[in-house]
């Protein structure tokens, strides 16, 4: 069947781990243990062999390293993998947050405690393959798999209105990349194929360039989510259960943005050039829009959801930008995005274990009982509102300085969302940390457990030691961003000759 | 003035019409739309007997006859199922053949 | 030694904020302080070597922060004479700070995490003085604003210490916003952050203009607006000043460190680092000078009316921030450097002594329900007066020396710019408002009688209870504080009356050259320090002249014949609600901004998202689908008859599409 | 007018007419018998067209079986005459415009027939004048289309065992012939020989 | 003249069943009531042998029977369909006929007659022979429809079936004449040469009503509407039996017509499938949404999917061809999956068949939960279940063949589909449980396991279906 390189592996090392988990008997005690246990090994495993990968990778070149190729479907489909600059990253984001999931799982799930281990070891299966896919197909079959763990994540084990988040997710991210795949067909009648690799070296014609990128875009704005195809975030993160929406901010969001890349800016370099002013203006109404929105939220995951947008606003600004700087900050702000939201998220599920609510207003003082968790709360507001020496600053700084070489007034307003970030998150802080403990039922909360810190504290750890030190994650998809941006200026060059060669 | 191939054509087309019409409109009851079907059928055989006729082929003929064979088997089973119907409804009424819609 | 002294603050944030809980209070407060003295000593050895002695720019590169592209931003520490006068003043009042609050903080349960975050703070501010690119600024930019909003908020019980924290942050923001776009167009015209590449870019860029933000402006200038901007939001001037006496609701110990002494200047600081920006845009040192002129102006109207203690002297600051923009915006940065550098002993003085008499009063802020403390709390009594002189500039002060030096610097500048003008008659007025209610303050604090104890005393209380001050009350009786708070202010006042004597002629006078060495930089039109002298004498005795009205004013209205005061307020009710009101800034800016801003997240959020997109996107589109469903099942009748007809429509269409529009 | 003319118009007016009238009458015995007219003047108009055999099968066996099912369908049921119900009317013109654009389009199409020119040459079977109709099928019917002809029985077949399986019922309490049973029938079954009553002795 | 044995050996499937059918009357008739068992038993095998005999006859191309029947790998292929579909559903519905008292011999042997008509059907090379495989075909049907002859339902199902039957077998045979009219011969080959280069009103109206006719068979929009109310009707095995078995013969004999005897006006067809396919694909998506019986929901599904195997054929390439093969194999699939789950739905001994009986079944039976989630994300085309690829296959075609609003607008309606085999998800995952179903047998559990591990692994081996789909189509061609 298929080959077993380390790619492979990655993804299929979580699917053996379902298999295992589909394999324990009966739904006692015992069993749970061992499903949680199964999981946490797996992806614990799967995150080491990434690792591995990425101690195999060399960030010099931007050529696609640790490429598997099989023949798959015939007829120009291909099973490839392989992984550059821009993927790595984000295959190691994913490995990365896995346990965490599991973790912040294990006590709070108590319902179907094996499905819910394996529709997430399935979702990573489904990530890990969208990151390493080198095959148009393969990509659009890992990019649309992922929806089916994360409905029923949602569906099954969400808050109360998850039915209607869960199919506004479904059908949304559905209708957009249905899109997407007529375009893929499109392309594969002009190339014969849909291998990546080829792709990126086919040229379409312009007014061809155009409706394709329009047609990516329809998923991929949906899945970043951009302004005004956003509205199925808020409702899936407040309904999802703390690990879905880890893994659905942390990942699942950046696979537009990984689309963008991967996909519209090198494939369709005039269209991109011609759209631009428009993915800055949805950005830019993302941007204000969204964090005004997020101000007067009374919902701690809807708030932080609304601000993912404002965030994903800043990537997609920083990736049209097509200079060094916003594409590289756009790449760092998803991986950033990824940990700090994450890490957001789990901390309202830290909140949401004791309570049960996610009222902002039913918490408030929870300084007092628990400073470790309000310690963390903190670094983590703090990254989200892009403080320098967190994570978060050097994303939104490198994609703003990128947008404002590129269009001074993008940058001018795209600046103004650092005013409301911080308005909001801290008025969210002030309102849960601060504040006079006087409900008891908050204030009989704990201060967090081992399990907790356990998972938080690598996450606070790597905010700060990435808001410092990014050197990590931008040399590794520097190479790649390099090559990116010389392609995209030689192909419009290119253009531009011909067009005065008409004249 | 001559009769020709599109006389007979017409003839059919107007059966056939009928045929169809009488399966829309009849209110009455199931066997009517039997009949019509029956109508429709005896169009196609004309058509095709003329057809034959003027190209000199026998082809269509031996389709006619084909199709007159199972049209009596068509009719026997309809008028079976009308039967079973009637058993279990009372009724050939074709109002009330509705217990199922939507 | 240079990282030592930016990190080992650092270091006892680590100690403090992780292991404070384990090791208790007393060993967090002893290693903070400890470690800040130590930061201080080495500062000022730093000084010496650096202003006095013949030491060499260095400019340690600790290692690569951000690189992407041509972007490359090292984390270096830059370490000029500025930098050192900034080092002195940072750490100096720092470890004094530190070190007052062990007694000040004596009652807090949160002890350790305060000191944390003072620690903190002093590490980030350390980081924006020894800043070698304008992002590492900025990141000692932000940084003492997360500090700066932890220390306000520290009381977190207390609601509105929870909003001016968030105020103070957000409002800076604006300002940050401005700077982080000046940034960007630095970047952008010179291709680098870094100080040494852009300002040997600079002279190329004078006149040059550029086209941005939909129109060309003047390159310099506009880079410079923009930074400004950011300077303007952290040190608190006119427009983005309304976080500063907010700013208050902090631990005493707090405002002298931050709002007084250290990062408010952070935006003197910054305009003088980047003078070789400045010095090419002309028009935006005009803007800087009419900025300084009327914060200076304002600050110290309002001033001249409000009744808590902290701030009267924050508003002070306020206005003694607004001299030190309107020296900056001459061309004379050695003199608003060196009222930076006066001003951080007395203003930190000033606000430790405030501290001292709030502890003693038990928490009371409010100067009405002072007076006559002098001779409770004598030593305090003096530390304030010796800062209330240096202030107003009683001669041979500190603040005689600084200030006096920008009046001057102002009219000299006058006779080439408008502006300079108004800066001089501003900063001249604001003189002989400084010294009113400086001297307001005194008499009504330590002079006069108390009125009756007790009252209105349920606010603070209510807000402390949790902070162990149970055991105090019932005692009302004002005590001196104890000599660990004592001594910094000794300290400070040594050098809020020696400061400025003993560096004046370093700073600007004829020692200029040796000890700058090139830190500040003057365009070759610039000879503002000669035309100083060349000022008729009698300006040099306005200031002087000023200050003693306001003494006399001030005497008069509070010793002499007190109630005065009250019969003008009530004569003048618009003016003194004007003034009380702080000129009403905050129901403005929550008309013209926050109720917008709530307004219209509201807005988005139920009308725009909830009835537009979602209206008219997926919830309305599955309405219509369900309404569709609805119609298509209902032509699914039942009946045979309409099945058929269905059937023959059928037919129909497609013979008639075919009739009418032809075989293909 | 030739005589072929005369009769065309007679069967077709006549087979249009009743035809019409299967589908208006309002008593469904009286379709039935339509039915029949409209068939047998079919069966004319085959008579013209030359296709004798098909004109005798459409008496014999349409108006022989076929027709005769149905009536005696329709007696069996012992349908009502059905009234006209509400509806009916508002529906009809729509039901009537429809049909008549299609009509109108047949004839259109029909009423300018042309064959294909290549159509002759295809052609299966041409007919044969010298032989007569009913030998002409008889002749491809088991020759070139026996294939279908056998097809057509298993058609007849699936009518014949899905007529029956619909209709067929066993009462358990009606007496049924079994001419197996009946056959297998012995004197001594079927005979009592009541050997013992006296004689003239009455029973 | 072909001889006579070179017929029968390409058509050995074909009279082998005959000559069953007829054996298993002749038994069945003998033994008398009580013997449906048997018969089943042996129809089953009947079937089977028929099907082996498919991949033992001579391969190649071979037209026989006078040019009246071809045997060709595109008919070896739908037809090894159809027998798929007939045997399944025969298998599956032993348990249901013996509990619903049904279980005459008579049933399996007009399912082998039916699925005889569709092998003709298939194989039909002419007018005549089309028409007497689909009445061979469909009169079984209309008599199985109505099967459950004391159920009201399902003597109503059959007598709408029928009606309408009656009615398209009409519209068929006036097209059918038309087009004898126009080419003066009833073959296929013979028409298409009589129509190259000569296109006319007159066979286009005759194209119109044949495929008319051919669209109420495949139950596509605006001739589906029989189609909910007699999967509603019907026994629930001969529902499955309708969405399965004859599906695949009509499609197949469309398929065959257009590209044999129309390939020279492929612009003026394509119009009629393709706004078919529209309509039949908005249809299905719009109307199931708001049933409330799984059979009914099925039916609309079923029209929706014929509407989106016809996007394949409105490209009118072989490519296209190809595309409708693997949606219909893997449609056949994934329907022969869902109706297996719908059989086992049987709560205290009766079958229940709304979708509401199906709530938090994830709950009380694990394992057709998962199987029947998997199977409707594949019905809606979800990646990677083999409902994804039939869906590439079609679309992409359509897409090369530059109709892409066909596709657009296709996939729009694939959304909202979409949205009601959610729905089921829904019921079964995330509501609250319903009385549990009665232990489903072996034969169910087997089916369903086996086609849902056919739909969820068809990414990991596709070469086989998709070689064979390739050869099937080349054949056409």
């Amino acid at each position: 069947m298929f080959g077993f390189g380390i790619l492979s592996a990655l993804i299929f090392l979580p699917l053996i781990g379902a298999l295992l988990i589909l394999a324990l008997p009966g739904d006692g005690e015992a069993t749970q243990r061992n499903a949680r246990w199964i999981a946490l090994w797996t992806t614990l495993v799967v995150f080491g062999l990434s690792l591995y990968a990425w101690a195999q990778f060399d960030t010099s070149t931007a050529a696609f390293q640790l490429v598997e190729t099989k023949a798959w479907f015939g007829a120009g489909l291909v099973y490839k993998l392989g992984v550059d600059g821009i993927s790595m990253p984000f295959v190691l984001l994913t490995t990365f947050l896995m346990p965490f999931c599991i973790g912040a799982s294990w006590l709070s799930i108590s319902k179907r405690v094996r499905e819910y281990f394996i529709a997430f070891l399935v979702l990573e299966t489904m990530m890990i393959g969208v990151f390493c896919a080198l095959d148009l197909v393969l990509f659009y079959l890992f990019f649309e798999g992922g929806l089916i763990p994360m409905f029923l994540i949602i569906g099954i084990w969400g808050g109360k209105r998850r039915i209607y988040a869960s199919f506004k997710f479904f059908l949304y991210t559905l209708l957009g990349s249905l899109l997407m795949l007529v375009a893929i067909m499109a392309m594969y009648g002009v190339a014969g194929t849909t291998d990546i690799t080829v792709l990126l070296n086919t040229h379409f014609a312009s007014s061809v360039q155009k409706w394709l990128w329009l047609a990516f875009f329809a998923s991929f704005a949906v899945k970043m989510p951009m302004w005004p195809v956003h509205t199925w975030l808020p409702d899936a993160h407040v309904e999802a259960p703390t690990a879905g929406s880890v893994i659905l901010a942390g990942v699942l969001l950046k696979m537009g943005g990984y689309g963008f890349i991967r996909f519209s800016l090198p494939m369709f370099p005039e269209a991109t050039q011609y759209f631009a002013p428009l993915v800055w203006t949805l950005s830019i109404i993302a941007i204000l829009y969204t964090s005004l929105v997020a101000l007067v939220q009374d919902d701690m995951k809807k708030l932080i959801a609304y601000s993912s947008v404002a965030h994903m606003g800043f990537v997609t600004m920083g990736l049209f930008t097509m200079n060094t700087q916003g594409v590289q900050g756009a790449v760092y702000q998803m991986v950033s995005h990824g940990i700090v939201s994450g890490a957001l998220f789990l901390c309202v599920g830290v909140v949401y274990d004791r309570l049960h609510t996610r009222e902002i207003a039913a918490y408030g003082g929870l300084v007092k009982n628990m400073p470790l968790y309000a310690v963390a709360f903190m670094v983590f507001t703090m990254a989200n509102v892009g403080l320098p020496g967190t994570s978060g600053f050097v994303g939104e700084f490198l994609t703003l300085i990128g947008a404002f070489t590129a269009n001074s007034w993008v940058g001018f307003f795209a600046t103004f969302g650092v005013i409301f970030s911080a308005a909001y998150a801290l008025y969210l802080y002030r309102r849960v940390i601060f504040g006079v403990l006087d409900k008891p039922a908050v204030a009989a909360m704990k201060d967090l457990s081992g399990r907790e810190i356990a998972l938080l504290a690598p996450l606070l750890v790597l905010t700060i030691y990435y808001g410092v030190h990014p050197g990590p994650i931008l040399d590794a998809c520097a190479a790649s961003v390099d090559h990116l941006i010389k392609g995209y200026d030689a192909a419009l060059s290119l253009t531009k000759t011909a067009a005065l060669a008409l004249h | 003035m001559d009769i020709g191939l599109s006389h007979y054509l017409t003839v059919a087309a107007v059966l056939f019409t009928m045929g169809v019409m009488g399966i829309i409109l009849n209110r009455k009851n199931i066997i009517i739309i039997l009949m019509s079907v029956e109508l429709i059928l005896l169009s196609v055989n004309i058509n095709l007997v003329s057809f034959s006729s003027f190209l000199g082929d026998l082809t269509g003929q031996v389709f006619s006859l084909f199709i007159l064979t199972v049209a009596a088997a068509e009719a026997a089973i309809g008028l079976a199922i009308l039967v079973t119907y009637f058993r279990n409804r009372g009724s050939i009424a074709v109002e009330d053949i509705n217990m199922m819609k939507g | 030694m240079y990282t030592a002294i930016v990190f080992l603050p650092l270091l006892g944030f680590f100690i403090a904020g992780v292991f404070g809980r384990q090791l208790g209070a007393r060993p967090s407060e002893l290693i903070t302080t400890g470690l800040l003295l130590l930061c201080a000593a080495l500062s000022w050895i730093t000084f010496i070597q650096v202003g006095f002695g013949h030491a060499p720019l260095q400019v340690p590169v600790l290692s690569t922060w951000i690189s992407s592209g041509s972007l490359k931003i090292d984390w270096a520490l830059r370490v000029d004479t500025l930098t050192a006068v900034m080092l002195v003043v940072v750490t100096t009042v720092s470890s004094l700070v530190h070190l007052y609050s062990i007694g000040y903080m004596h009652e807090d349960a949160s002890r350790s995490r305060f000191f944390a975050y003072l620690s903190l703070f002093t590490f980030a501010m350390l980081m924006l003085v020894t800043a070698d690119n304008l992002v590492q600024m900025f990141f000692g930019w932000e940084g003492v604003g997360l500090a700066s909003y932890l220390l306000i908020g520290f009381w977190y019980e207390k609601p509105s210490a929870n909003a001016a924290a968030i105020k103070a942050f957000v409002v800076n923001r604006v300002g940050d916003f401005g700077f982080a776009l000046g940034i960007f167009l630095v970047f952008w015209l010179t291709g680098s952050v870094s100080f040494d590449v852009i300002f040997a870019a600079a002279p190329g860029l004078a006149n040059k203009s550029i086209h941005v933000f939909g129109s060309t402006w003047d390159a310099m200038t506009i880079t410079c607006l923009l930074l400004f901007m950011g300077a303007m939001g952290k040190s608190a001037q006119f427009l983005l000043h309304t976080w500063l006496p907010d700013a208050m609701e902090g631990p005493t110990p707090v405002s002298a460190l931050i709002h007084a002494a250290t990062m408010v200047t952070a935006g003197v600081f910054m305009v003088a680092r980047l003078s070789p920006l400045f010095e090419q845009a002309p028009a935006a040192l005009t803007v800087v000078t009419i900025v300084g002129g009327t914060t200076a102006f304002f600050a110290a109207t309002i001033g001249l009316v409000q009744n808590d203690i902290k701030r009267v002297i924050a508003y002070s600051t306020c206005s003694q921030l607004g001299y030190m923009f309107v020296a900056l915006g001459v061309g004379g940065y050695s003199l608003g450097v060196f009222h930076l550098f006066t001003h951080a002993f007395f203003k930190a003085l000033l606000f430790l002594g405030a501290g001292s008499v709030i502890h003693a009063m038990h928490h009371e802020q409010d100067m009405r329900n002072m007076g006559g403390l002098r001779k409770e709390i004598p030593i305090t009594f003096w530390m304030m007066t010796i800062g209330t002189l240096a202030l107003t500039g009683f001669p041979f002060t500190a603040g005689y020396y600084s200030k006096d030096a920008i009046i001057e610097a102002a009219y000299a500048s006058a006779l080439h710019h408008p502006a300079a003008a108004y800066g001089f008659v501003m900063t001249v007025i604001a003189a002989g408002l400084t010294s009113f209610y400086s001297w307001r303050l005194v008499f009504m604090t330590f002079f006069g009688t108390r009125a009756s104890a007790g009252h209105d005393h349920g606010h603070a209380h209510a807000a402390h209870d949790d902070h162990g001050h149970d055991d105090h009350h019932g005692d009302h009786t004002p005590h001196e504080s104890p000599w660990v708070m004592l001594i910094p202010l000794i300290v400070l006042a040594f050098g809020a009356l020696v400061a400025g004597f003993a560096f004046e002629g370093s700073f600007f006078g004829h020692h200029y050259d040796e000890f700058w060495k090139g830190a500040l930089f003057q365009g070759k039109d610039n000879h503002l320090l000669h035309e100083m002298h060349e000022i008729p004498s009698y300006v040099g005795y306005i200031p002087t002249g000023m200050m003693v009205t306001g003494f006399v004013l001030a005497y008069f209205m509070y010793i002499v014949a007190p109630g005065t005061a009250g019969r003008i307020a009530a004569a003048n009710p618009i003016i003194y609600n004007f003034l009380l009101n702080k000129w009403y800034f905050d129901e403005i800016y929550d008309f013209l901004f926050v109720r917008p801003a709530f307004w219209l997240g509201r807005l988005f959020w139920k009308t725009g998202d909830g009835k537009i997109i979602d209206g008219m996107g997926p919830d309305g589109v599955s309405a219509r689908v369900l309404d569709v469903t609805q119609r298509v099942v209902r032509l699914q009748s039942g009946y045979v008859y309409h099945y058929a007809f269905a059937m023959l429509i059928g037919v129909a269409a497609f013979i008639s599409w075919y009739l009418v529009g032809g075989v293909h | 007018m030739t005589m072929a003319a005369a009769f065309f118009y007679l069967f077709s007016t006549v087979m249009i007419a009743s035809a019409f009238m299967v589908i208006a009458a309002r008593n469904p015995v009286h379709s039935v018998l339509f039915l029949i007219l409209a068939f047998v003047n079919a069966s004319g108009l085959f008579i013209l067209l030359g296709a004798e055999f098909l004109a005798m099968i459409l008496v014999v066996v349409y108006v022989g079986a076929v027709a005769v099912l149905f009536l005696f369908v329709v007696m069996m049921l012992d349908v009502d005459f059905a009234e006209l119900k509400q509806g009916f009317l508002q529906y009809l013109p729509v039901g009537v415009l429809i049909g008549a654009v299609v009509l109108l389009e047949l004839v259109l199409v029909v009423g300018g027939w042309q064959t294909a020119p290549a159509a002759l040459a295809t052609g299966g079977v041409p007919i044969n004048l010298a032989l007569s109709n009913t030998a002409q099928l008889g002749n491809v019917i088991y020759t070139k289309y026996v294939f279908l002809f056998e097809a057509s029985s298993l058609v007849l077949l699936t009518a014949m065992i899905g007529a029956i399986v619909l209709t067929l019922r066993h009462k358990p309490d009606v007496k049924r012939q079994d001419i197996a049973a009946q056959n297998a029938r012995t004197p001594a079954d079927a005979v009592d020989m009541k050997t013992n009553v006296p004689s003239r002795a009455g029973i | 003249m072909t001889p006579f044995s070179f017929s029968i050996a390409h058509s050995l499937p074909e009279v082998v069943l005959a000559a069953g059918a007829l054996l298993l009357v002749l038994i069945g008739a003998v033994r008398g009531e009580g013997s449906g068992r048997l018969i089943t038993e042996l129809s089953i095998g009947l079937l089977g042998i028929a099907f082996l005999l498919l991949f033992t006859e001579l391969k190649g191309k071979a037209l026989i029977w006078d040019d009246g029947f071809i045997d060709d790998a595109f008919g070896r292929f739908m037809k090894g369909l159809a027998l798929i579909g007939g045997l399944v559903t025969l298998i599956m519905s032993r348990d249901f006929l013996r509990r619903e008292k049904i279980d005459q011999f008579e049933f399996p042997i007009l399912l082998v007659l039916a699925t005889l008509g569709m092998m003709m059907l298939i194989s039909a090379q002419n007018l005549i022979g089309l028409y007497l495989g689909l009445e061979l075909m469909s009169l079984a049907l209309y008599v199985v429809a109505a099967f459950q002859r004391d159920n009201v339902r399902a003597s109503e199902a059959g007598l709408k079936y029928f009606a309408l039957g009656a009615l398209s077998s009409g519209m068929l045979l006036y097209g059918a004449s038309l087009l004898y009219g126009f080419s003066g011969t009833v073959s296929f080959q013979g028409i298409a040469t009589a129509l190259h280069g000569h296109a006319s009103l007159g066979p286009i109206f005759g194209l119109v009503f044949l495929l008319s006719g051919l669209a109420f068979k495949m139950s596509v929009a605006p001739f589906h509407m029989w189609t909910p109310d007699v999967y509603e009707g019907a026994p629930t095995p001969v529902t499955a039996f309708f969405a399965s078995a004859p599906k695949m013969a009509a499609v197949a004999i469309t398929l065959r017509v257009v590209m044999t005897a129309f390939p020279s006006i492929t612009s003026q067809w394509q119009q009629i499938i393709v706004f078919i396919s529209l309509l039949s694909m908005a249809i299905g998506s719009f109307a199931a949404i708001g049933q409330t019986n799984i059979k009914r929901l099925m039916a609309y599904s079923s029209i929706g999917h014929m509407g989106f195997a016809l996007v394949g054929l409105a490209s009118g390439t072989q490519t296209g061809i190809e595309g409708v093969l693997i949606y219909m194999s893997i449609y056949l699939v994934m329907t022969l999956g869902t109706f297996a789950a719908i059989l086992s739905m049987r709560v205290g001994g009766v079958y229940v068949e709304k979708i509401s009986d199906l709530a938090g079944l994830s709950r009380t039976n694990g394992t057709m939960a998962i199987c029947i989630a998997m199977l409707m994300f594949s019905l809606a085309g979800v990646p990677p279940l083999a409902g994804f690829f039939s869906k590439w296959y079609v679309f992409n075609a359509a897409v090369q063949a530059n109709l892409y609003p066909l596709a657009v607008l296709g996939f729009l309606t694939s959304v909202v589909s979409a949205f009601y085999y959610l729905r089921i998800v829904k019921i079964v995952y995330f509501d609250e449980p319903a009385p549990s179903f009665d232990p489903a047998g072996p034969v169910l559990t087997g089916v369903l396991v086996v086609s849902t591990l056919l739909v969820v692994f068809f990414a990991f081996m596709p070469a086989p279906l998709l070689s064979a789909a390739a050869a099937a189509a080349k054949s056409l061609f």
